[in-house]
């Protein structure tokens, strides 16, 4: 005895359900539409509360200060690519601007290259650690600012005693400006940096490789990547970026000292984050980072103005950065 | 069909998206009190899902659920075992970092619950102190189901329980079940083994596109009507069949690209040795668990055998990742998508993944990227209308992306594990007959297959593992479903 | 090495506690500290523990240099009242305990330092004076809370209330950070109208940005740090003053030490008033022209306390290195 | 063939003792290195008595309650970079509410300021679950927030407890002694008790169950979000005793103290401790210990009369070895199965 009772399959399985079109959605395909929208925002309270920021020089302070955040934040979004991340970028940077400097007597172009050595090796031995010896990032890095820090420590009055002064030349790239001192010769060396990381993320297999790797290990794995090789490469390239940022400080400081870039640290993260690239890796682009980084200086000078203590400052700063990214995220899974 | 007052569970009119998929479009079911109820389906028809909507995972978008009368609406899994519904799921549930003992801690059970079914289901005493990730999957599933029925549900529901056990397991589970129903209580069955529906459950409600589409009383039913209604008129034919003259078979003496030599593996490969000819389909199959994972992965160049040699084209091979494989010709398609596939990236970006796994293409992208990638698009057709990530495309689209990853480029010899698992009628088809060109066009295949009953379809020769070894040999065509398991379960074959 | 009965016989082990570690001014507190024992020839070891930590991590350093049984102990407190017990336990278990640069409010302990009141007031009296008694200031603290910054701003406040037609344009926190002094700087003279600019000691990164923004020069009270004082001598326009704070005060507070542990008996508290140089005489006689550290002071030789001089400070070796 | 049976089992050999080295070897071994060093440091120095062990158990105190509060949050699948900055706030709220406080109103004030922490953190942990920031994210956000505070809270160094209360915590009223068994404890009660909770109870081993794997926990009846939730605000808590200890010893509250660094010790101690940062793996009874040796660094490598900077150095690297090591093993176990 079979009751049977059969209906044809009306629709397809491939039609997909209907969805009212939203703002968000309209704004999720064009995520940094968002982070332009702030940034122009915080340029105009800023200009609020201090008119005269809305000017050339005003606004060049503030790219001034983004300069070399946005060029460690170009390391941070290479390695959060890749699921990593790098905390000892703004001790490189500081070694690097140490080294340079000290050895500036010895002759400007030697000098920038030894400092850019610096952040070569230190930056390949982090890849090291987390390529070949499956060292957490976290702690790789975590370790590699402590050694950095204990060595020129140690240095500092030993074998890189004496002069601390940055060459000239170095003090006219990070503190100079051109063009009727409108355009600081520093935003050239991020425009160069820029456009690197942007070809490099999107025009080569290097940058398909990091998203592959942060995205799926195994996948990568299984179709022939070797990830120490592209986690070497990585954080070495994340090291010289390093490196130039802290040329680039110390050139505009004039003089080095071994706390030169370190409060940089958690702004470059921030920076990178706030651009939208996924701390998970996979998912991000250096465009982001770019507006973050410009975000973060705007509000650098916003702070300045208000005069307020660090204790606002430092709250607000937090607010921001879990703001924004609460933001991204939502379009993100708005789309 | 009769929803009768006294019915266990009466679920009307369920539906459930998952964003744009439609999983369910409208589901009605209703499982009346010792009766075993077969829930069945193509892949991707729903059952899961189903399931998932009744035990409380997710909660349906539309369609109301009544348990002996009463409309429920769980928000936790455990909320339903406390109303008397027990589920064992497909995907498993033990905390793999937690020991058994400590499983039971979380679902509120402690261990003198279980005993009695543990040892029903032959595992008196097993040791509860073992972390659950080193305990078989098969055990596992027992454990689950041991957990569900601990809570001494009214309904118990088994979602492919199944397909990961041993003949001998199955029948324990089978026994539990036919007490359930002499205790006048039900149970609701998952599983692709027709046969086993069959000989075990009353009545089968079957699920097309997220549709129930047929309902059964069991008694005198044939598998082909059961096929049938799953597939509906339109696929039936699609199935493929012997005589589809998808396969050609290799003269003995053209040359062999791949040959294993007497390869070892920690004790999972025992010396194993074969030959793959130039142009041939070979099919290997087993039973859950006896080495073929692991000879997959030695041919893939992920692990290295402890002893034995792996010879490409006359050269051994000599693989520290399966790079080394890769460049030797040697391509691997996991059974498993998340093992294969970049969520996050678009088709594209998948499909080139291998064109960029060597340095000195790191600095630059292939110019004719786009033209090999819409190739293999065209020839899989994959169903490119979510590409931007590959998370959106559909089961069977991932699973088409994993296997055109290689044919963006050249090479020797393709290794597919199970690549038709969790794939529609049509899709199966298209692989194969993808296989086919392949071969046709000068390269080998390496195959391993669960489903018996395919080997034929597309393979010129198949090898049976049994415990790390090849226990049986013969021409594809001549080997029928009972002949493999024979062999599969490591029993002499009198020769066919 | 040393001796554990601590006092007795004419060898010595110094103890020193150091909570910040990365600037030139430590470096060279502790460079002054290493020389001075080396010069005196009757301390064996100096026993350094300088890292970057907070205050309860910097008692515990203590009480190991304690449980090590040094002779002496020279600490930079990261706070006044936080280490008045241990230095009390200290000085109980017979051991001399010099507090320089930052002061305690604890008597147990001999104090060496700059007077930070002082050097607020000095620089900020040479300032509004060097304005004419009006105009804005641009006033650069340090750090917020910290100790020599509250002392530093009672002398500046001080100052201020003799001279109301100053304003203060504007106030901001340096972390006495020299990148952070420097955009701070830049916002300031490139947005605002100011006459003058108080620091804090980060000095010679802020000179850096007039250069950097083209703008006029304006007066400027900086400290004695060896780069500021090149700039004063050697930038054409530019008018400011150096307020003494030399780190070598650790070379003092060491002399100290040493003479209290050799039985002198030395003033509880001795302060060192710091000097204002404005005029190039004054300092050309203290600039060192060359391989010198910027962020280093070249005033090293503390008399009549410090017994080294200026190159043993800068070779920065301490007994048996 | 699935080797399941009893019979496959008993051929292992005595499994309990394997297992029981394999689940406890890190901590037996961590324990072992913390009693090796202590016996090496008493040969350092001229005289080990009441006031080296008070003072070291003491200074490691907050090192260990902060060591834990990660560990909590850690094991549960997350990261919390904001415990040090709630170490610093409730230190400077102990201090500013507390000074010149009877011990009653002190003990209550405690009391009110743990609960106050474990809200707020619970909170945060609430702002990861809904808006799916990943937890790193949110909490560099909650470890500038709360550094904020804590100078808003207390402008400048300054503020105080009052002797008795500095007593539970270092055996001492003016927070520097010979007696050890207070802070030993203080201590010891938090960590037992998180220990057994995490151990033996449902709701504490869910924090396992979702660091190890979310689907799985859910389908056990395991709430992702509640179970966050609860972590942070465990941390929270723990991060605030971390407080009260540091309060203790120094008397005072210093808002500029950099929480960030304090934090970074934490995941030191943990990883030294064996949780696996990706959740699910690990004890806080290994991280007590680790989080001693941490701290015991200093003392002695100057008692060793290492350079300050080489020691830093060094530290570094060993923590960097003891990754290679578990990274590696944990890459073949992975490989293995
Ligand atoms: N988490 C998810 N997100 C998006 N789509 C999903 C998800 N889970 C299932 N689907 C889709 O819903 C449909 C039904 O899936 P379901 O797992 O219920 O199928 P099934 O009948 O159980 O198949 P199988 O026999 O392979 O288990 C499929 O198209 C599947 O791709
Ligand atoms: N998130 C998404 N965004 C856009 N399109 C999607 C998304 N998810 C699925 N689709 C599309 O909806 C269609 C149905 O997907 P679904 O997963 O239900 O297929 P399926 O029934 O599982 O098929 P298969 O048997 O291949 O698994 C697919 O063509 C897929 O490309
Ligand atoms: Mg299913
Ligand atoms: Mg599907």
């Amino acid at each position: 005895m079979t009751e049977t009772r059969t209906t044809p399959p009306s629709d397809s399985i491939t039609d997909v359900a209907p969805e009212a079109p939203s703002i968000a959605k309209r704004l999720a395909s064009r995520p940094q539409l968002v982070l332009v929208a702030v940034l122009v925002v915080l340029i105009v309270v800023t200009g609020i509360i201090e008119p005269n920021y809305l000017s050339v020089a005003g606004l060049r302070n503030s790219l001034v200060w983004a300069i070399p955040i946005g060029i460690l934040a170009a390391g941070q979004t290479l390695l959060m690519l890749t699921g990593g991340i790098d905390l000892s970028i703004a001790m490189i940077a500081t070694a690097s601007a140490y080294v340079t400097a000290n050895q500036s007597p010895k002759g400007t172009a030697f000098a920038i290259a030894v400092g850019l050595l610096v952040g070569l090796l230190a930056g390949s031995l982090n890849g090291l650690g987390v390529g070949v010896f499956r060292v957490n990032p976290l702690i790789m890095t975590l370790a590699m600012a402590a050694i950095l820090l204990g060595l020129f420590t140690g240095w500092a009055t030993t074998i890189f005693a004496g002069s601390t002064r940055m060459n000239d030349f170095m003090r006219t790239v990070g503190g100079g400006n051109f063009f009727g001192g409108r355009v600081p010769w520093a935003a050239v060396v991020w425009l160069g940096v820029a456009l690197l990381v942007l070809y490099l993320l999107r025009r080569t297999g290097f940058g398909r490789n990091l998203y592959a790797l942060g995205d799926n290990p195994i996948a990568s794995r299984l179709s022939g990547i070797r990830a120490w090789q592209v986690l070497v490469a990585a954080y070495a390239l994340s090291g010289v970026l390093g490196s130039i940022a802290g040329l680039l400080i110390g050139g505009r400081i004039g003089s080095v000292d071994l706390q030169l870039v370190g409060f940089l640290l958690l702004p470059s993260v921030a920076a990178a984050v706030i651009g939208g690239t996924s701390i998970f890796g996979g998912i991000g682009t250096y465009s982001g980072t770019i507006l973050g980084a410009l975000i973060l200086g705007v509000l650098q000078s916003l702070l300045t103005f208000l005069g307020a203590g660090q204790g606002v400052q430092q709250v607000l700063y937090g607010s921001i950065v879990i703001g924004l990214s609460w933001m991204y995220t939502r379009l993100a899974s708005a789309q | 069909m009769s929803d009768t007052p006294n019915s266990v569970l009466t679920a009307k009119g369920i539906a459930k998206n998952y964003g744009p998929v439609v999983a369910l479009r409208s589901v009605d079911l209703s499982v009346e009190p010792g009766e075993i109820h077969a829930l069945l389906g193509a892949n991707g028809a729903g059952k899961s899902t189903f399931v998932k909507v009744l035990a409380g995972v997710i909660h349906q978008d539309a369609g109301t659920n009544h348990i002996n009368g009463d409309p429920v609406s769980f928000k936790m899994p455990n909320e339903a075992a406390e109303a008397g519904i027990a589920t064992v799921f497909q995907d498993p549930a033990l905390i793999p970092d937690l020991s058994l003992d400590q499983n039971l801690t979380i679902s509120g059970l402690q261990h003198r619950d279980v005993e009695p079914w543990l040892e029903r289901l032959k595992l008196a005493n097993y040791d509860f102190g073992l972390l659950a990730r080193d305990v078989p999957l098969a055990t596992r599933r027992l454990i689950d189901l041991a957990r569900a029925l601990a809570l001494d549900p009214q309904l118990l529901m088994l979602d492919e329980i199944t397909a990961a056990l041993t003949p001998e397991q199955a029948d324990l589970v089978f026994d539990v079940m036919r007490e359930w129903k002499r205790m006048n209580r039900s149970v609701l069955f998952i599983s692709h083994r027709l046969g086993e529906v069959l000989s075990i459950c009353d009545v089968a409600t079957i699920l097309r596109n997220g549709r129930d589409v047929a309902n059964f009383s069991l008694d005198g039913v044939e598998e082909s009507e059961l096929v049938a209604a799953m597939l509906g008129e339109a696929l039936a034919g699609a199935a493929p069949a012997a005589d589809s003259g998808l396969t050609s078979s290799v003269a003995d003496d053209t040359d062999v690209v791949l040959k294993a030599i007497d390869l070892d593996f920690r004790g999972k490969v025992n010396g194993i040795s074969f030959d793959l000819r130039r142009g041939e389909v070979l099919g290997l199959t087993a039973l859950e668990g006896q080495g073929q994972d692991e000879l997959f992965a030695l041919l893939s160049g992920d692990h290295r055998p402890n002893t034995g040699e792996i010879i490409v084209n006359g050269e051994p091979m000599v693989a520290r990742s399966p790079y080394d494989a890769i460049r030797k010709g040697l391509v691997f398609v996991p059974a498993d998508r998340q093992e294969a596939l970049l969520p996050q990236r678009s088709v594209r970006e998948n499909l080139a993944m291998p064109l960029y796994n060597r340095i000195e293409r790191w600095f630059n992208l292939r110019r004719d990227e786009g033209k090999r990638v819409g190739a293999a698009i065209e020839r899989l057709d994959i169903d490119t209308r979510a590409a931007s990530q590959v998370q959106r495309l559909s089961g069977g689209n991932r699973q088409k992306v994993t296997i055109g990853r290689w044919l963006v480029e050249d090479f020797e010899v393709l290794l597919c594990f199970d690549p038709t698992r969790g794939i529609d009628i049509q899709t199966k088809t298209q692989i194969y007959e993808l296989l086919r060109e392949v071969a046709a066009g000068g390269a080998s295949v390496l195959i391993y297959s669960s489903e018996l009953r395919e080997i034929p379809l597309v393979c010129d020769r198949v090898l049976v593992m049994y415990d790390g070894a090849i226990v049986h040999e013969q021409p594809a065509a001549t080997a029928t479903e009972e002949i493999l398991l024979t062999a599969a379960h490591g029993l002499e074959v009198v020769s066919s | 090495g040393g001796d554990d009965e601590g006092g007795g016989d004419d060898t010595f082990t110094i103890g020193v506690s150091n909570n910040t570690v990365g600037n030139g001014w430590r470096e060279q507190m502790i460079c002054a500290i290493k020389a001075e024992a080396k010069v005196r020839g009757n301390v064996d070891e100096v026993v350094l523990l300088n890292r970057d930590t907070d205050t309860a991590g910097q008692i515990s350093d203590i009480t190991s240099l304690i449980s090590q049984g040094v002779d002496a102990i020279i600490l930079n407190p990261g706070d006044a009242e936080a280490f008045n017990s241990v230095i009390e336990e200290a000085v109980a278990q017979d051991i001399v305990v010099v507090v320089v640069d930052n002061a305690v409010t604890s008597t147990a302990a001999y104090l060496v330092s700059n007077d930070q009141a002082a050097y607020g007031e000095l620089g900020a009296r040479w300032l509004f004076e060097e304005m004419g008694g009006t105009g804005n200031v641009a006033y650069m603290r340090g750090i917020d809370g910290v100790g020599a910054d509250t002392l530093r701003d009672e002398g500046f406040q001080k100052a201020l209330a003799d001279y109301p037609g100053i304003t203060i344009s504007s106030e901001v926190f340096t972390d006495w950070s020299p990148t952070t002094g420097a955009q701070q700087a830049l916002e300031i003279i490139t947005t605002q109208d100011i006459n003058g600019i108080w620091t804090s000691g980060i000095d010679y990164s802020v000179v850096q940005q007039f250069d950097a923004a083209g703008m006029a020069y304006v007066p400027i009270v900086g400290a004695d740090n060896n780069a500021f004082i090149g700039q004063l001598l050697n930038i054409a326009g530019l008018s400011g003053v150096a307020v003494t704070n030399p780190p070598s005060v650790g070379g003092a507070g060491a002399a100290v030490a040493i003479d209290i542990l050799e039985g002198k008996d030395i003033d509880k508290v001795t302060l060192l008033t710091p000097q204002a140089l404005s005029d190039s005489g004054d300092l050309e006689d203290i600039y060192i022209d060359g391989d010198f550290p910027d962020g280093w002071s070249s005033y090293m030789e503390i008399d009549p306390y410090t017994h080294y001089t200026a190159d043993d400070v800068i070779a920065c070796k301490g007994p048996g290195e | 063939m699935t080797a399941t049976t009893p019979t496959a089992e008993r051929r292992l050999g005595s499994p309990e003792v394997k297992r029981w080295i394999q689940r406890h070897g890190w901590t037996v071994g961590i324990w072992l290195l913390l009693v090796v060093l202590v016996i090496w440091y008493t040969t350092l120095i001229p005289k080990f008595g009441g006031f080296q062990t008070s003072t070291i158990i003491t200074g490691g105190t907050s090192w260990i309650f902060l060591g834990v509060a990660q560990a909590v949050v850690v094991i549960a699948g997350g990261l919390d970079l904001g415990v040090g900055g709630m170490l610093v706030l409730t230190s400077v709220a102990a201090a500013q509410f507390m000074d010149g406080q009877s011990l009653g109103v002190i003990l209550i004030l405690a009391v009110l300021i743990t609960i106050a922490a474990a809200v707020v953190n619970g909170l945060v942990g609430w702002i990861i679950t809904v808006s799916k920031v990943p937890d790193i994210v949110v909490t560099l956000g909650s470890l500038f927030i709360y550094q904020g505070l804590a100078l808003m809270v207390l402008p400048k160094v300054g503020g105080g407890t009052s002797g008795s209360f500095r007593w539970m915590f270092t055996g001492s009223e003016n927070g520097i002694g010979s007696n050890p068994w207070p802070a030993i404890v203080v201590i010891t009660i938090p960590v037992v008790i998180i220990a057994w909770w995490m151990g033996r109870t449902r709701s504490g081993l869910s924090l396992y169950a979702v660091g190890s794997d979310k689907t799985a926990a859910f389908l056990s009846g395991v709430r992702d979000a509640k179970t966050k939730i609860v972590a942070f605000a465990v941390a929270g808590a723990f991060s605030a005793l971390a407080g009260f200890s540091s309060v203790s010893i120094s008397g005072v509250g210093n808002p500029t103290t950099d929480g960030g660094t304090l934090t970074l010790n934490s995941v030191a101690a943990i990883v030294l401790g064996g949780v696996a940062l990706t959740g699910g793996v690990g004890s806080v009874l290994a991280v007590v210990p680790a989080a001693m040796i941490l701290f015991f660094f200093n003392p002695i490598l100057s008692a060793l009369g290492v350079d300050p900077n080489r020691a830093q150095v060094i530290q570094g690297i060993l923590i960097v070895l003891v990754m290679m090591v578990a990274g590696v093993l944990e890459w073949r176990r992975s490989r293995r199965s």
